[in-house]
């Protein structure tokens, strides 16, 4: 695959993307917080040094909070059903962080997994992924864990990094992507040799939380469905549910039916697993009734139960839920206890 | 004076209380944990410091329902004392299911830097209402703001100002009501949004349907709400829902002086009424 | 599946001549899970009713909409029709087209339009409609009276007269209440143990009543036709069931000086004593404060001369449970008191020197002294000497009408028993002088206005109109200094007795004593009637039911009337086994209560309970809401209060209301 | 609380001996008052029964003094400043119309939110009989004082309210609490006479002689006072009722700091005893309640 | 901010929450006494004020409302007794509420309207009609709901 340089700074590249008539999603401060929204121009972009990640995730892109799943209408005493457009424009979604183009090829998965979910896929496949290399981190990132590190371009068709004197170039990881910078070459240049590595990743590398051994940490998992740790570990659990809301990997939704007098519409709405009514039956039977119960589930579908599926952990270590939990419950820190650190020279 | 351990460990040698909920170090360098000791060994973890922001009066619904025999104690700020006070109050628990272990507090912040706002208001760095008392107060040099003066600066706007402001916020509302899981006072078992039939407010995100669930939120907790701040702390989105509750808090203050959680005893104003009451709006 | 039927009625030309009925009838047929749809000149009629129970057997229909008039006027009618088609009548709506529409719009179009809408709303309603019982309660038929003033003797003898058994509690040791203390009543100035002694035995004899005196109510529980009542027998260290009343304890106890409560403290009596001698029952009580035996452990003397061994030193207090399905409230009122020191809101006034002189009493006191039972056998003396006094000043409105001193109300019957009282003082010292200070002469009343201008005319008592500032003793008499504002000029008159017309309260322990029967009482503490104008019997809670001047001041005839009036409420209630109500009330969803209080808070009717929730152990699992569907008035405040919408309103539920809103525009 | 101190024109005249007696009992008692700078008038008799508006300005303008000077509460030792300070108040807070116009008047915008009280009022809400109490070092003993409150400083009642308007006992418990014995007559509120005492003499005369009549028959060895015009009717025009109606009255009328100031250990030099018409020195001589050291720790 | 349809042509839906008691019966009234006013109210009948939540306000303008009018007995005259003061507290926070949100509050509008007070009724609907048609359509309230129909998938 090809390197290109950009040519001129950041912005003026962003400026060409955009003319290229695609909706160009990117980090941008709205409204106080920092989240994947559409650039109107080139001057909002954020460059990747000026940031370290979004508080929410893509995935809202793909697979939103609401989404009509059907529409109907009532005419008289006939019901009519009408299907749901999806929006059609070409996308380019700029600067995630390896984390978030990670989650990709996780949410691939599920979503094609039994059934193919054509409301995910037909925007998945109109979508450019844009990584970006990360320049800096937080206490909560733990990305090396599940397999990643600040520069893996892994989920993403093209990639940002800095070479050796701090200029920013693309990685073409896919066809897709590689067709996308052809479009752009006013704005860059495509490079001879592969580009060395900057040191500064592997500093930051170094800085994120030491790796876990999540092969160990499955073990223990398979053989502790039932053990008291659940309850201790989920005692202080809010079921507020910030963690699967904002996690670029929780994919649960619940089906409702809206209905007016004359219309009604059926959606998908996102859910989460640590909800109390997340597993309630209409019997008033909750299977899950207990927090620990829940807390397992989460734990238990993120690191055995999709790896036992597909040899994943539903997991990017990107940190937000650590961010977010409003009573410092720290995955990394609960994986931790089943354990140990993977050593590393 | 003793620390909060060793009370904890000699409430639980002494089989007093059945747990004690309390802050620990954090996992991250600006947080605290909340924890839920239930044996002596474990109360050593047990601190507090300018971190411990949580309201933990959270804990006394939603971990100990009327689940346990004997009480539990819980280290409480001043301000969180007076969400106890609420539900005393609303019957939720007994005054003695709970042994609070008071602290002195002298401020506390979100992120290690800045001085939490509900602290700039604060009357109440020893609570009003404690079973023993611990930590020293201090000269307390922060200079008390008008708990209102956002409210009041706010109802300058005007109204197409304020209905724009508050567009643009509730648009960020994802509707996770992690807001009404950490509310002290949101205890019901089935949320009014949870229920189907009818369906007053609708699950899905707009700004209509987040309105209306921004709209019963307030309005719940008119009168009620105790001005901890758990719930914009929670959101991701910082919407500033405090400032709502906020304006609930001065409106009952306002026009039936009434201010919620300093009376155990008191009726809730809106189940409550004065043949008095003012208003210069109905016809 | 919903199959509704809509009816939609002319009304002559009512609704005829502004909306286009058969259009309407059209239209609604269209309407989603409409299955019939037809119009009639007079729904109301009999073959408009037969249209709708042919329609219900025909098309099997399981909710009606009739669109016609308001279902204030016909919504009964409608509903009995749909019953004898077999279904529960609570399936029956109308859509009001005529006074909401028809009547009230000219544009034709306009009004058509609306109709249908008003069908829509109705039909959508109708759809979430269950069908409802009329609740039925069984009643007690029993009545519990509260005081034996005379407000009390007469609910009580009335309903007893109705062939109901009624219980009646006393407080005091006997009853009769303050009307027993008065001298002479007015109008017609007969005396008032003359007409009320035989009152008191009657009740005493009958043998529908039973009596309790010298106990109060330890506790209220259940609801209209259902209360149960525990009743505290204080200790009289007599037993009743054995004393026949000979009176030889009391000539023989050795405690002589202690005040006569009934003698307003103006005479003494016995540390065992009856409090007057015509008392009903005419059973003693031991005063423990001051028996001899109970301060110094020797004594006994009663007891040693009581041949029956009536006397009961290690008597207790007795607890009594009665079932009712009624209770009269007539406890009565009690004298505002005019010391300066005082416990609840109001001031006194410290510069009349009551309490302070003993020739400045009030005028119960004045009865005392007037009466020929009394303290000094009917003459008028003044207490510090027993001087007859020559000049005797009366003031009005002490304590009522003035804002200053809190009570703002007027105490109703001053006027007439100070005009009342210098009658009889003249009568008794006819070279006295009575001087009267009154604020205005309030005598409405059948022959009152008649005897106020005979105390100042014929018996020529003087009227001042105005207030006093004070009054202070110099040397034998006292100094009464005000002013008279038709002259405008201050007046000082120096007087041998004056006597204040105090404020009448209600009695001291009524807001404890209103929370147990869980009714409500105003500012001051008197109890509240249901509506001023239209329910001034009923309280806020069904089956009980107000006498007397507990609820206001009042005079004799007005007390009486009111406690007639209340008997016939409670002969109505008891005269049937059960009850029936409209299925109009709450309902709790007990998963999802989570036990706030609130609504228990905001029910009026106090028709709300706790409930403990167990589970199969046997553990409390939680407390919820519990409605008392006797008691339920169904007003639905509670609903609204209730924020996790786990109480609702049946007839009103939130399903129907939200399904009236869907559909108000389309 | 920021005490400002309104003397009047009375205490720094007539009733010299009401401000020296206030000032030494604040210094025993530790009580911190500061005279309101460049005070006015306060509108009292001539100004309010002429100009209604004028009689509202006077005294606002003084609760604008001190409210600039940076003032929370007012304290007046005068019945009638304090009476004008507060009717001023009370009406200015009711009508923002009047306001306006009272500020045009002043030709100052100054917002006077400030609270007024009486010194007996102070005493007994803000210091506290207890601390009284406890302060007294000259307890006076077998002293029978009759308090009379006379009608600008209970009255009227929706203004002025700190005590009954019609049985007033505040001054009473000061009595009380400085060791004397607090007689319970009818006088307390009956009128003075006021400011009738140049034009119309002969009433004042006549009311004071009720007056004096009554404190006798409740066997008073004095009368307690807090206003200077009931101090200079019933002291001054003793004489001349007694040369009127042939009675023979003695009854010296003292201000209540003055009898204050005698149970905190002052003497009759420092209190100004020696000013009265009717000399209270004998009568307190042979109660022996003059403090045998004058200027018994003073400083403490 | 809210888009004025050309006033003639606009003809408001105006929701109206009212207790059986008197103001229903008050509208019977001005029914019987055959007084003429603005058809555009649509009523539903409550027992009581006391059983008029916010959320029936809410949903009224979510369904297209553009001024809501909510009436009951006045004060001390409630058939409940208390129930239309339990509603006063109700709608006094409940107003301040929407008007610090920005909901222009002359759309919602409360009334004591009693048995007797047909005329009062009446005059109350054409008054508060014109007032609704003054101010346009609720658009601000009407633009936000999602409508099924126009929703694009965003993405």
């Amino acid at each position: 695959m090809k390197n290109f340089k950009i040519k001129n700074d950041y912005k003026n590249f962003v400026k060409g993307l955009l003319s290229l008539n695609y909706l160009v999603i990117a980090p941008k401060y709205e409204n106080g917080i920092l989240k994947f929204s559409k650039i109107k121009n080139a001057a909002e972009i954020l460059s990747p040094s000026e940031y370290i990640n979004t508080v929410s995730s893509t995935k809202e892109y793909f697979f939103p909070q609401t989404e009509p799943v059907i529409k109907f209408t009532f005419e008289g005493k006939e019901i009519f059903l009408k299907d749901v457009e999806i929006g059609k424009k070409p996308k380019v979604v700029l600067g995630l962080r390896p984390c978030d183009a990670a989650s990709f090829s996780i949410l691939d998965d599920i979503f094609q997994y039994e059934y193919k979910d054509e409301f995910y896929f037909t925007r998945r496949e109109k979508t450019i992924i844009i990584g970006a290399a990360c320049e800096s981190n937080d206490e909560s990132c733990f990305c090396t864990t599940t397999g990643l590190a600040p520069d893996s371009s892994q989920g993403a068709d093209l990639f940002i990094e800095k070479n050796n004197e701090e200029e920013y170039f693309l990685r073409a990881v896919t066809e897709k992507g590689e067709r996308l910078v052809e479009q752009l070459i006013a704005e860059v240049e495509e490079l001879e040799e592969e580009p060395k590595k900057n040191p500064l990743y592997e500093k930051i590398e170094k800085q994120i939380r030491k790796k876990i051994d999540l092969i160990e940490a499955k073990k223990w998992l398979d053989n502790n469905f039932e053990n008291e740790k659940w309850e201790e570990l989920s005692s202080q659990c809010l079921s507020c549910g910030s963690c699967a809301y904002l996690c670029p990997t929780c994919h649960c939704f619940d089906i409702v039916d809206e209905v007016n007098y004359n219309s009604g519409v059926r959606r998908k709405n996102w859910d989460a697993c640590q909800f109390d009514l997340f597993t309630l039956h209409s019997s008033g039977h909750n299977p899950r009734d207990t927090k620990a119960k829940r807390y397992r589930q989460r734990v238990m579908h993120k690191f055995k139960y999709y790896a036992d599926r597909f040899d994943k952990t539903l997991c990017t270590g990107c940190g937000r839920c650590i961010r977010a939990c409003p009573v410092n419950i720290d995955i990394y820190e609960v994986v931790k206890e089943f354990a140990p650190l993977v050593e590393q020279n | 004076m003793n620390s909060i351990s060793e009370i904890a460990k000699k409430l639980l040698d002494e089989n007093r209380v059945s747990a004690v909920v309390g802050y620990s170090i954090g996992s991250l360098p600006n947080k605290t944990k909340t924890v839920i000791v239930k044996s002596s060994q474990q109360a050593e973890k047990l601190i507090f410091n300018n971190l411990c922001v949580n309201n933990l009066a959270i804990y006394l619904t939603k971990s100990f329902r009327l689940t346990t025999q004997k009480p539990v104690a819980v280290v409480m700020k001043g301000c969180d004392v007076k969400s106890v006070t609420g539900l005393i109050q609303e019957k939720q628990i007994e005054r003695e299911q709970v042994f609070i272990i008071g602290v002195k507090c002298n401020g506390v912040s979100e992120d290690g830097k800045n001085l939490s706002p509900k602290c700039y208001s604060c009357k109440l760095q020893t609570p009003k209402m404690y079973d023993i008392l611990v930590g020293e107060e201090e000269e307390k040099n922060i200079e008390f703001k008008n708990p209102f003066s956002d409210v009041e600066e706010f109802e300058k706007k005007s109204l197409d100002e304020r209905w724009n402001f508050w567009m643009n916020e509730l648009e960020k509302c994802v509707k996770c009501y992690a807001c009404r899981q950490v509310c002290p006072l949101c205890y019901c078992e089935k949320c009014i949004v949870d229920k189907t039939v009818p369906r007053w407010i609708e699950p899905h995100t707009s700004k209509s349907s987040n309105l209306s669930w921004h709209i019963t939120r307030a309005f719940h907790l008119a009168g009620r709400c105790t001005g901890c701040g758990e719930c914009e702390r929670a959101c991701h989105h910082n919407i500033p829902l405090s400032l709502l509750n906020k304006k609930m808090a001065k409106v009952v203050y306002d026009n039936f002086n009434y201010q919620a959680g300093l009376d155990d005893k008191a009726k809730s104003p809106l189940a409550d009424f004065k043949f008095q009451d003012k208003e210069d709006f109905i016809r | 599946m919903s199959r509704i039927g809509v009816f939609v009625c002319y009304c002559g030309e009512n609704i005829g001549r502004t909306v286009n009925c058969s259009e309407v009838t059209q239209r609604a047929a269209k309407l989603r899970d409409v299955v019939y749809s037809v119009d009639y000149k007079y729904m109301c009629s009999d073959p408009g009713q037969q249209i709708i129970k042919d329609a219900i057997k025909k098309y099997n229909l399981n909710g009606i909409v009739v669109a016609s008039c308001s279902p204030l006027m016909h919504e009964k009618t409608f509903r009995h029709a749909v019953v004898e088609a077999g279904l529960n009548p609570f399936l029956c709506e109308l859509a009001n087209i005529r006074e909401h529409c028809s009547w009230v719009h000219d544009d034709k179009r306009n009004a058509t339009d609306k109709a249908l809408d008003l069908i829509r709303m109705m039909v959508e309603k109708v759809k979430k409609n269950l069908p409802l019982d009329t609740i039925k309660i069984p009643v007690t038929r029993r009545a519990l009276v509260i005081g034996g003033g005379v407000a009390g003797i007469q609910a009580a003898l009335d309903i007893a007269d109705g062939g109901k058994e009624v219980v009646m509690v006393e407080k005091s040791p006997s009853i009769g209440g303050h009307m027993a203390q008065l001298s002479e009543t007015f109008p017609t100035l007969d005396c008032s143990q003359c007409i009320l002694t035989p009152k008191m035995v009657d009740v005493n004899s009958h043998k529908n009543i039973k009596l309790y005196t010298y106990s109060e109510i330890e506790n209220v529980k259940g609801y209209i036709g259902n209360f149960e009542i525990t009743i505290r027998k204080k200790t009289r260290y007599v037993d009743d069931s054995i004393c026949n009343g000979c009176g030889i304890c009391i000539e023989k106890c050795p405690q002589k000086k202690i005040n006569s409560e009934f003698n307003t403290n103006l005479g003494t009596r016995k540390a065992i004593y009856v409090p007057f001698p015509q008392a009903v029952p005419n059973i003693p009580v031991i005063d423990k404060e001051n028996c001899t035996y109970f301060k110094n452990g020797k004594c006994k003397v009663c007891e040693k001369f009581c041949d029956r061994n009536a006397i009961k030193f290690e008597q207790t207090d007795e607890f009594i449970k009665e079932n009712v399905g009624a209770i009269v409230v007539a406890t009565g009122f009690d004298l505002y008191s005019i010391e300066k020191e005082r416990s609840d809101n109001y001031q006194g006034y410290g510069e009349y020197g009551y309490g302070k002189d003993p020739d400045i009493i009030n005028s119960l006191q004045f009865e005392r002294l007037l009466s020929a039972s009394g303290p000094t056998l009917g003459e008028v003396t003044r207490p510090s000497d027993g001087k007859i006094p020559e000049t005797v000043v009366f003031i009005q409105c002490v304590g009522s009408r003035d804002k200053s001193k809190g009570i703002e109300f007027c105490s109703k019957i001053c006027c007439m028993y100070t005009a009342k009282h210098t009658m009889l003082y003249k009568h008794k010292v006819h070279n006295g002088k009575a001087f009267v200070f009154y604020m205005d002469i309030r005598a409405a009343g059948k022959n009152y206005d008649e005897f106020v201008r005979r105390a100042i005319e014929e018996d020529e008592a003087i009227y001042l109109r105005g207030r006093v500032s004070r009054i202070y003793r110099e040397k034998d008499k006292l100094i009464v200094k005000g002013a008279d504002t038709l002259i405008g000029k201050q007046v000082e008159i120096a007087a041998d007795l004056v006597v204040l017309a105090t404020a009448m309260l209600p009695q001291k322990d009524t807001v404890p004593f209103a929370q147990k029967l869980g009714i409500g009482y105003d500012k001051y503490h008197f109890l509240s009637e249901a509506h001023p104008k239209l329910k001034p019997i009923e309280t806020n809670t069904a089956g009980i039911f107000l006498a007397g001047a507990c609820q206001a001041p009042k005079d004799i005839p007005e007390a009486v009337a009111q406690a007639s009036a209340a008997a016939s409420k409670v002969l109505g209630l008891c005269s049937n086994d059960q009850l029936e109500r409209e299925p109009y009330v709450a309902y709790v969803n007990e998963s999802s209560c989570i036990g706030c209080e609130f609504c228990l808070q905001s029910c009026t009717y106090s028709a709300i309970e706790n409930k403990s929730i167990v589970n199969s152990k046997g553990e409390l699992v939680k407390k919820v809401a519990y409605v008392n569907k006797g008691v339920c008035q169904g007003c639905g405040t509670c609903v609204s209060i209730c924020r996790s919408k786990s109480i609702d309103l049946a007839g009103y539920t939130d399903e129907q209301i939200y399904s009236e809103i869907n559909s108000m525009f389309v | 609380m920021n005490y400002g101190y309104f003397p009047g024109c009375s205490l720094h005249s007539t009733a010299r001996e009401f401000n020296i007696s206030t000032k030494a009992v604040c210094s025993s008692l530790k009580i911190n008052f500061t005279e309101v700078e460049d005070w006015i008038c306060c509108g009292a008799t001539p100004a309010h029964t002429t100009n209604h508006d004028l009689g509202l300005a006077l005294p606002y303008s003084n609760l604008q003094l001190a409210a600039q000077q940076g003032f929370d509460t007012l304290v007046a030792p005068c019945a009638a400043c304090y009476n004008r300070l507060k009717v001023s108040d009370f009406e200015i807070r009711k009508s923002d119309e009047k306001k306006n116009r009272i500020h045009e008047i002043t030709e100052d915008k100054t917002e006077a939110d400030i609270s007024i009280l009486h010194l007996i009022e102070f005493f007994k809400n803000d210091f506290g009989i207890e601390e009284i109490k406890s302060a007294v070092k000259n307890p006076l003993v077998g002293l029978r004082v009759a308090s009379y409150y006379g009608c600008l400083l209970v009255r009227p009642n929706e203004i002025v309210n700190f005590d009954d308007e019609e049985n007033p006992t505040s001054m009473d418990e000061i009595v009380s609490a400085i060791g004397a014995d607090a007689l319970d007559w009818s006088h307390k509120t009956e009128c003075c006479g006021a400011a009738h005492a140049i034009p119309k003499t002969e009433i004042v005369l006549q009311l004071c002689k009720k007056l004096l009549q009554a404190a006798e028959n409740s066997s008073a060895d004095c009368i307690a006072v807090a206003c200077p015009l009931c101090h200079a009717n019933l002291d001054m025009r003793q004489n001349q009722i007694n040369k009127t109606f042939g009675t023979k009255f003695n009854t010296p009328i003292l201000y209540i700091t003055q009898l204050m100031g005698l149970a905190l250990g002052y003497g009759a030099n420092d209190l100004s005893l020696q000013s009265h018409f009717v000399d209270p020195i004998k009568l307190l001589t042979r109660k022996n309640l003059i403090p045998q050291l004058e200027k018994m720790n003073r400083e403490n | 901010m809210e888009e004025k349809i050309l006033t003639s042509q606009f003809e408001p839906k105006i929701a109206s929450f009212v207790c059986t008691w008197c103001t229903y019966t008050g509208a019977d009234l001005a029914g019987t006494s055959r007084l003429k006013y603005e058809p555009n109210v649509r009523i539903i009948r409550l027992p009581c004020t006391g059983r008029i939540d916010y959320n029936l306000i809410i949903k009224a303008f979510e369904n297209g409302a553009d001024g809501i009018l909510v009436s009951g007995c006045h004060p001390n005259d409630c058939h409940y007794s208390s129930g239309n003061f339990y509603a006063r507290r109700r709608f006094i926070v409940f107003r301040e509420l929407l008007q610090f949100i920005g909901i222009d509050v002359r759309r919602v509008q409360f009334a004591w309207v009693s048995a007797a007070e047909g005329a009062k009724w009446a005059k109350l609907v054409n008054k508060f009609t014109s007032e609704i048609k003054d101010l346009g359509q609720f658009t601000n309230y009407q633009k936000i709901k999602r409508d099924i129909f126009l929703e694009e998938a965003v993405i």
